[in-house]
């Protein structure tokens, strides 16, 4: 465990103090309000930590929720169009196609299907991050080597068991890559899908502090949306590390 | 006199007095619009070429909402813009100056949901309605609640297409909003509760930075001759004539309908009164918005609207 | 004995390139096959061909009676270059055709893999990656996911080209004795013509053309050993075939 | 040229022809304003087919543009966090605290650097997608098998050398991977980039519809920048095939 | 013949498993060494000591009396698993190490190139992924691109190990016919007695333990036959050499 720990809170550190130095140049070079001093920020951000960590829990188990959902509905449509030409023909180009259309301009569409609560939210960042996942994924599975399929089928192999021991080993590295992805983009969405009908959520957070031109809040609330990437990542090279221990 | 004045277009506002012995510069001033009513005299005086004719070079930025214009004008990307009294003070208080030269014509609805059964502004008390908090709506809700004594739930949905499907699914109670957009909704099923404009409220405002004042008087009443001369050119013509331009500029096409059943004319460009000034920094200081109270004198320059 | 596998005019091209002109074989059940040949000329192909893995263009082929159509569940596959997944330690990758097969216990399963391993004489690799394991090494766990479970045909392409002298024959007399613990038929390709002569009841010599000559091993039919003069004179016999083939192409 | 042709058109059409079917199921089921008939917004796609070629060229460049920088920026930086452990253990947490930050909330610096043109909007997408890319290629570099490094090793090859016979070639795949999940976010920019300033792109287009509550016109712009999508994604498929003859 | 490798008191371990403890050995210029030794042992590692991919935990090792620090630019490799990548034709490959040697002109790389690839009998295959390519042709490719240039230290790993007894020799002829023409000192690793007896001036046979015994070989210095009695005695010797190894560990 302290190892775990160890290789787990070192480069957060790092990442933090790089940050920090290159927010500190960028204010001293472009002496914009708009670029608030470090310190200012972290002042702002411990004297308001209570409300922030309230803001942060919010917003990560939007992120969590969507995440799962996004896993539980990407991974196995991802795979299934990498595995089978047929669905690769009729369903990745639906996804080129639907893929960049920017989810948002449906919020109204969302909010009358899941109304103005947390469903709507969580499936409007599901939405953002699933057809990004189920390309990554098919991308992988199409990375395979195909002989690994051979050695499978000289085994007489069922599908399940392809899936078992090729597949899913195959492409974890590939899924954690793209989670890494997910979460990027789920966190920066909290930007659009916390911004309506919530109080609570440090996309919110953000929002109303840039609406408000308070810059020393925003910053805040940008550290504090950081902090929770850093953590979400720190957990994923964590666990891509125990769970492909091959590599 | 103005030196480039070589205009034969509307006479009668062809008031070449121009107390000052400048002429304008002809430097770019940049001005920021919304696809809202309060733009389109601005619109119509660049596109019918009044700005030209007098001499002013006016460029427009248009802006889908008032926090990228106000993005805009802290980068000081913008001379001026189309916006309002709060903004204007929370803008100055962040050390950005800015004066507010005059108002805009401009009218905010207040609607409640088709199957709300709300006719009636007073029946909003407690009901959610949905605005963007901090500013002009908040502030005309606010003034319409103490004006019926009721209290209401903010609901915040900042985007505009947000609000209105809200509304009409039924989602939240009521809503503010301006034209075309109030018009529209109303159009499908939503009940018009009040408007600003009949109440007299008046926050909208053109305004400018402390720089263009200082530097480019002149450009500023050439501006205001031209943007009058577009008033009094809505107010003669049938908005179909120039539905082109409002296409261009991202105009509903029932805006066009609007303009032409609208009960009272433009307005040409005039003053935000003092009591209703002070109202609303008061207002706004109560929010937290800004850190101290500023006095008329200090926001206000209505110098070149007074030819 | 009884024909097992049937090749009846079987024509194989890839890629514009024909590897198998009409070539017509019987294969009898519970033999020993052991094909050898130059390099390049077929012999892996002769394998995924019987294995299922491809089809003829023309031809048909059968195993035990019935056309080969897929992969059979009782033909099991040693791979030319392993197959041995990234992701799998020697241990799980050998245990996996049984947990794949049947839902045996897991002590069983781990007996029966540990036991295998050990005859290999890799038990000290178990827990090993495969980027951790020597050439051989790898070979024979790959080998090892082979014999696991219990075929009716065997497949071998190369099994024992990483080894030295002598894992190779602690391996060839572990496969001999599988072969008569087990009703299988067995074909194998080697570049050792030794070993095509102490292995196998036949040889299959592929020439180039994918012309290929059958020749009854009778040094196999009359003694196992090595150390015989009759051994080495029926190699000396198997190559010059081989050189005849290559001169004449 | 034709057989090219034919690879590229024909997968366009299933995925336009599919999302059609979904689209007209949505709006059955659905019934709401806000989901507008196919059919309805074809004749008014078509009707209006010179206003909107000239913002799909407008917004076309601009994306054409951000991608091509990215590439240039996020390429090099990326295969070097790969490549270099010192520069994986500096970059990579910064990297991690950088990427879910909604680069949207800087676009006041954005505009104070970049002006209010094209070139802010370039950037905002830039800015947008380049980490993104970083890190799908820092971890398509790591994902070389490390044996490849040691043949070129034993050829005692130069580093530019490493470069052109293994790490660009093993990470194309990837690349083409990660560009298409680049120009799906950035075509999703769009919304943002062009809601200022600018009365050209398909963002402000479909913005702008939503504005004025104009259904139509808006998911006539949404095709827009789905055919703008899958041109992409067809186009990059096919280069795909052509760069990479051994797969 | 002056030294030319000398390996002191050289100890090598990997996941806590001694593989070379405290090992001696001088190598001459010119010769040849065939390395045998049981699979798993530590060929390969030994191999990768002396290419310096690795670095032993103790000892000092010298190539023409320079320290190994890292990888020298005249020393060639082939490896075990042959490293060929997937995104490069057989032609492609083997002209890679020319192209980045030197600025030679495209027509002569190529030439270079094709007459070396008709020389291992693969000119056919040029234009063919790895993934095309039977193993004996990989194998081929991976030779050619490991004899391209002009290494004064050539180690090769099992460099036959997927090839034909024909094919075999057709090589082990070319190998010859480079090292006579060239100066160099070649180490290979090899399970084939025959090949080591036949190629090798010295044999190195690893035992377990890292135990490392040198013989002359008496019978490459006589004759260069295989046809001769003595050759098939110095193959029976290297086998008892090596089974004695095996037994005593
Ligand atoms: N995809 C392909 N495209 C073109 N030619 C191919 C392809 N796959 C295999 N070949 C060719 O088919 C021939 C037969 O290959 P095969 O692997 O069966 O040879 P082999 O007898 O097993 O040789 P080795 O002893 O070297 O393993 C080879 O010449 C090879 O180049
Ligand atoms: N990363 C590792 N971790 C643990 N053990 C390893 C690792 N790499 C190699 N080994 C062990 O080192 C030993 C020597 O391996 P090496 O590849 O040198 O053997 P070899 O003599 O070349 O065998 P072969 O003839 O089978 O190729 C083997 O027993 C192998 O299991
Ligand atoms: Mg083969
Ligand atoms: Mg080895």
């Amino acid at each position: 465990m302290s190892k775990l720990k160890r290789s787990f809170h070192q480069p957060l550190l790092i990442g933090f103090v790089l940050m920090i130095v290159i927010w500190y140049v960028l204010h001293l070079v472009i002496a914009t309000r708009t670029i608030p001093a470090p310190v200012e920020t972290f002042d702002y951000f411990f004297r308001h930590l209570n409300p922030l960590i309230i803001h942060m829990g919010a917003s990560l188990l939007r992120v969590l929720v969507a995440v799962i959902l996004a896993l539980l509905i990407g991974l196995p449509i991802g795979i299934a169009i990498g595995r089978r030409k047929v669905l690769d023909k009729l369903l990745s180009p639906l996804l080129y196609v639907i893929y960049p259309i920017p989810k948002v301009a449906f919020l109204p569409v969302f909010m009358l299907l899941f109304g103005l609560g947390n469903v709507s939210k969580v499936m409007l960042m599901l939405f953002i991050i699933v057809f990004q996942l189920m390309l990554s994924v098919r991308d992988g599975v199409k990375d395979i080597p195909p002989h690994y399929f051979k050695v499978m089928q000289s085994f007489s192999a069922k599908r399940q068991h392809q899936y078992r021991y090729v597949v899913l080993p195959a492409i974890l590295p590939r899924v954690f890559s793209s989670l890494r992805i997910s979460i990027g983009i789920s966190l920066a969405t909290l930007f659009f899908a916390e911004n309506y009908a919530t109080t609570y959520g440090v996309g919110y957070f953000i929002l109303s502090a840039w609406m408000k031109m308070n810059y020393v809040e925003m910053f805040s609330g940008i550290m504090a949306l950081s902090l929770l990437g850093s953590v979400f990542f720190g957990f994923i090279d964590v666990l891509e590390k125990k769970l492909t221990p091959w590599l | 006199a103005c030196g480039s004045n070589n205009d034969t277009s509307e006479e009668e506002n062809n008031t070449d007095d121009a107390s000052e012995n400048l002429s304008p510069t002809g430097e770019t001033i940049t001005i920021g619009t919304l696809p809202a009513e309060g733009s389109l005299p601005i619109i119509l005086a660049l596109e019918k070429g009044y700005f030209e004719d007098l001499g002013v070079n006016v460029e427009i930025k248009t802006f889908t909402s008032p926090n990228d214009r106000n993005v805009a004008l802290q980068a000081g990307e913008l001379d001026g813009t189309i916006g309002d009294v709060m903004t204007t003070a929370a803008f100055v208080d962040r050390g950005i100056a800015l004066k507010i030269t005059s108002d805009i014509n401009e009218d905010f609805k207040i609607l409640s949901s088709p199957d709300s059964g709300i006719t009636s502004m007073n029946e909003l008390a407690g009901q959610d309605v949905s605005l963007v908090p901090n500013f002009i709506l908040e502030y005309i809700m606010d003034e319409f609640a103490a004006e019926g004594d009721f209290t209401y739930t903010i609901v915040e949905i900042p985007s505009f297409a947000g609000r209105a499907e809200a509304l009409l699914e039924n989602q939240i109670d009521g809503v503010i909003f301006t034209e075309p957009q109030a018009g529209l909704l109303v159009q499908q099923g939503a009940h018009l509760l009040g408007s600003s404009k009949e109440a007299g409220i008046k926050g909208g405002t053109l305004l400018f930075t402390e720089e263009t004042i200082t530097d480019y008087p002149a450009d500023l009443t050439a501006f205001y001759q031209a943007y009058n001369q577009a008033v009094d050119y809505m107010n003669k013509t049938d908005a179909t004539e120039y539905s082109d331009i409002l296409t261009t500029y991202q105009f509903p096409e029932a805006m066009s309908t609007y303009l032409n059943n609208k009960p009272d004319p433009y307005e040409h460009a005039g003053v935000i009164d003092e009591d209703q000034f002070n109202r609303i920094i008061e207002w706004t200081e109560s929010k937290g918005q800004i850190t101290s109270s500023y006095t008329y004198d200090q926001l206000t320059d209505f110098s070149f609207i007074n030819k | 004995m009884k024909p097992f596998i049937t090749l009846d005019n079987v024509t194989y091209q890839v890629g514009g390139h024909v590897i198998f002109d009409q070539l017509n074989m019987t294969l009898d059940e519970g033999k020993i096959y052991a094909v050898i040949g130059p390099s390049g000329v077929g012999k892996t192909t002769l394998l995924h061909l019987l294995a299922g893995f491809i089809k003829p263009a023309k031809g048909h082929m059968t195993i035990a009676g019935d056309e080969i159509r897929d992969v059979r569940e009782k033909t099991s596959f040693l791979f030319q270059d392993l197959g041995l997944f990234p992701w799998q330690t020697a241990a799980e990758a050998v245990a996996m055709p049984l947990k794949m097969s049947k839902d045996r216990s897991k002590t069983d399963t781990d007996e029966t893999v540990d036991h295998l391993l050990s005859s290999l004489n890799i038990l000290n690799c178990k827990n090993y990656y495969p980027h951790q394991l020597s050439g051989g090494q790898k070979q024979r766990v790959a080998l090892a996911r082979t014999l696991i479970t219990q075929p009716d045909l065997l497949l071998m392409d190369e099994p024992t080209s990483a080894l030295d002298a002598m894992t190779k024959e602690t391996i060839q007399q572990l496969f001999l004795d599988l072969q008569s613990e087990r009703l299988m038929t067995s074909i194998f390709v080697t570049h050792d013509i030794e070993e095509a002569v102490f292995l196998g009841d036949d040889i299959i010599i592929l020439h180039p053309q994918g012309h290929c000559q059958f020749l009854m091993n009778k040094e196999k039919q009359e003694s196992l050993s090595r150390e015989t003069k009759a051994f080495y004179d029926q190699c000396f016999y198997v190559r010059e075939q081989l050189k005849l083939g290559a001169s004449k192409a």
